[in-house]
């Protein structure tokens, strides 16, 4: 598990050092976020929205975390030197999402508070530990799909644009649940505790699912050919 | 794996070819190299110097023909061969945003190294205080040079290939790396290394020259210096 | 044209074999027989009008579409675990995704035609619908994968993968897309497709179309599966002209 | 018939587009064969 904690700690200190997420993509999604309640120019409708609007905003987000997340791999093919260094690539696979997901949910823990500023949303009692649980696993989702697809368009041509094409549509399902989930938590008339906690298992399936095809995956997907 | 090579000989290639997206970068090259040989690989640009380091690190995939590396068979499991070589490629593979330090201590981390192998690294190849707390993108060309050299050492891989290792390097440096190579060699790793004549490594026992793809010398012997 | 090639004279022999030749003209037998009964031998439902003569060309598509993406998977299954037949295996699986992607389309387009004579609307939230038209995007991306790496080898790995993981993703789509409708209050549109009465030439007619368009779904797969061996094929032809070519131009120049 | 311009477009568009993938592969096929001799085509 070292090697796995090594790249995350590298992946942190390039972050710490830039402050690429702090500096352009937190203030990327608190943008779509402001722009989303100014399209929308209703109240009440921004507060049903909230929940759905900032996991979609952290989605958005996910797809440059996640391309800067590799491109400074290939930029000077430390790629080469990780991998022949690595006995194991499910652990820099697993490295790579932990890095992603302390990143990420630092990115939500902004947005949630930028919808109770913004949208009027407010969170109570109960709900916390909802929010919380729902927060961990989503971001845990994001990541672990994040950094597969992130090493499957890695060191292509046009990747800014196939990652979301590849990316998205397996999302969807942690888009709903994360949305419906934090919908509950957010005390939605539309939905209940009971089933914010439904839509938590499904996050919590979804999380392990491909945490397992990722490590799987990860050794085939990045052994490059030219 | 083969058995019909043996125990002691580090690379094995037999009329190997490269195909790269269609071109032979490698038009089937045939030698051998020994445990604990230093062998300098010569031939002008576009030779397929490049190529045949990046087959021996397992980067590329064997077209046709024979190629066993530490004893992995290429063709069956090329992944399986990077653990055992340290490629040193035209490219330093260095994190730009990070300190020359932090990026040996990285390497150092992957390997199970101690922060006494980085820090003795670091001094052999001349990086000072200073310049080990600057960020690698910040650095002269062979300053990062240094960087990934140190990076190599702290490795300790069992077979080193260095594309143009001598590029970028004062002649202080080269001096050293001349001396790193025989003391790598001398306890028991195999080295090859791409070269210009100039670059020659001091006492470099057997030369390789490529051209279009093949092998077209193999002398046991340094250039420029009595057979 | 005759300079470019190193093939033998004669090399009239192109994708087509005997059998893909039976399977054609079958297929475009079935296929007249399914057009004319579809317009004027079946008569209208009851209950949908003449909007099912749609269905006679739709379910099919839909059909071919789903096995489309089961031959996909199961060839990219088949594809990494063989390593000796990987390329062959992955021909198919990129064959096939082409041809699902197109008959995926054209479901969804028959079906929104259908849905706005039957529903009167063109799109409806409904956990198959949304499934399938998920499962339409990512396969499209599938495609842009396969066409991305120029080393068959590394298209066949990666391609393989991507399919795989879309299997994985399928299950997901539908289960949390039926949650998320079943959660919701709102009537949904009740579906007639229970309602529909087949007699036997209807039904016989919908058989035919699968069967149509199953042996068309065989002839494109097995032909365009052979384009890409042959666009293999090309790149090895030109290796061993390129290997001669690059070891003699350069012999005797080194001193 | 009623509705004959949908049932039509749903028709049309499906034949055609697979002809239209059939006429593809069928040129490509003609294009590419005239590179790679028979012997090496498994399946002649």
């Amino acid at each position: 598990m070292n090697v796995a904690l090594s790249v995350a700690r590298k992946d942190l200190q390039i972050e710490w050092r830039t402050r690429m997420v702090l500096a352009r993509v937190v203030p990327f999604a608190l943008l779509v976020m402001v722009l989303f309640a100014v399209a929308l120019d209703s109240e009440p409708l921004v507060l049903r929205a909230a929940a759905g609007l900032v996991w979609l905003a952290t989605l958005f987000s996910t797809m440059l975390v996640v391309q800067r997340a590799f491109d400074i791999e290939t930029a000077d093919a430390a790629i080469d030197t990780l991998l022949a260094c690595a006995v194991h690539p499910a652990r820099v696979f697993f490295g790579k999402a932990l890095a992603l997901f302390v990143q990420l949910f630092a990115l939500v823990v902004v947005l949630v508070t930028a919808a109770m500023v913004l949208y009027g949303v407010t969170v109570s009692g109960s709900r916390v530990v909802l929010l919380v649980t729902v927060v961990i696993s989503a971001t845990s989702g994001l990541a672990l799909v994040g950094t597969l697809y992130g090493a499957v368009v890695a060191n292509m041509n046009g990747r800014d644009s196939l990652l979301p094409l590849l990316a998205l549509p397996v999302l969807a399902p942690l888009l709903i649940g994360a949305s419906r989930a934090t919908e509950a938590a957010f005390g939605s008339q539309t939905i209940d505790m009971a089933n914010g906690w439904a839509w938590v298992g499904l996050l919590g399936v979804y999380g392990i699912v491909f945490g397992a095809a990722g490590s799987a995956a990860f050794s085939p997907l990045t052994e490059s050919d030219s | 794996m083969t058995n019909s090579v043996a125990s002691d000989t580090t690379i094995h290639l037999s009329n190997a070819v490269v195909a790269l997206g269609g071109f032979p970068a490698l038009a089937g090259v045939t030698f051998g190299v020994g445990r604990g040989e230093l062998v300098a690989l010569r031939g002008a640009n576009g030779t397929g110097k490049s190529t045949l380091l990046r087959l021996c690190a397992g980067l590329v995939p064997l077209t046709r023909g024979v190629a066993v590396v530490a004893g992995v068979d290429l063709l069956v499991n090329r992944v399986a061969v990077r653990p055992h070589v340290g490629l040193l490629g035209h490219r330093n593979g260095l994190y730009g945003d990070l300190t020359a330090k932090q990026n040996v201590q990285f390497v150092a981390g992957l390997v199970g190294a101690t922060a006494s192998d980085v820090s003795s690294a670091l001094e052999r190849l001349g990086i000072d205080q200073r310049v080990a707390s600057t960020q690698a993108s910040l650095l002269s060309a062979g300053q990062r040079r240094r960087t990934a050299l140190a990076a190599l050492i702290v490795r300790r891989a069992q077979l080193w290939l260095l594309d143009e290792p001598h590029a970028g390097l004062d002649a202080a440096a080269r001096r050293e790396l001349d001396v790193i190579l025989r003391d790598a060699t001398a306890s028991g790793a195999t080295v090859l290394y791409t070269t210009h004549e100039i670059d020659q490594v001091v006492g470099t026992p057997r030369t390789i020259t490529l051209d279009g793809g093949c092998v077209a010398s193999d002398v046991a012997a340094t250039i420029g210096s009595a057979p | 044209m005759h300079t470019a090639t190193t093939a033998a004279p004669g090399a009239a022999a192109r994708t087509g074999t005997r059998t893909t030749r039976v399977i054609g003209v079958l297929a475009l037998a079935t296929t007249a027989f399914v057009v004319v009964s579809a317009f004027f031998l079946t008569p209208a439902d009851s209950v949908q009008g003449d909007s099912v003569r749609i269905m006679y060309v739709h379910v099919p598509t839909a059909w071919v579409a789903y096995l489309a993406f089961i031959t996909t998977a199961v060839a990219s299954g088949f594809s990494l675990a063989r390593r000796h037949r990987t390329l062959g295996f992955d021909r198919v699986a990129g064959a096939s995704g082409e041809v699902g992607v197109l008959f995926m389309a054209m479901t969804l387009l028959t079906g929104s035609l259908w849905g706005r004579l039957t529903w009167g609307t063109f799109w409806q939230w409904d956990p198959r619908l949304t499934t399938t038209l998920f499962l339409f995007v990512t396969y499209v991306g599938y495609l842009a994968v396969r066409r991305i790496d120029t080393d068959p080898r590394q298209r066949a790995r990666r391609s393989a993968v991507i399919a795989l993981l879309a299997v994985l993703e399928i299950p997901l789509v539908h289960f949390s897309v039926v949650l998320w409708r079943s959660l919701h209050q709102e009537a949904s549109v009740l579906s007639p497709d229970g309602d529909v009465r087949l007699d036997d030439l209807m039904l016989f007619t919908l058989f035919a179309g699968v069967a149509a368009f199953t042996l068309i779904f065989a002839w494109l797969v097995i032909h365009r599966q052979r384009l890409t061996a042959l666009a293999d094929i090309r790149q090895t032809v030109g290796l061993d002209a390129a290997i001669a070519l690059r070891r003699s131009e350069t012999r005797g120049v080194v001193k | 018939m009623k509705d004959l311009g949908f049932i039509l477009a749903s028709w049309l568009a499906t034949l055609g587009s697979i002809g239209v993938l059939a006429a593809v592969t069928i040129r490509r096929a003609r294009e590419l064969s005239r590179h790679v001799p028979d012997d090496a085509k498994p399946w002649v």
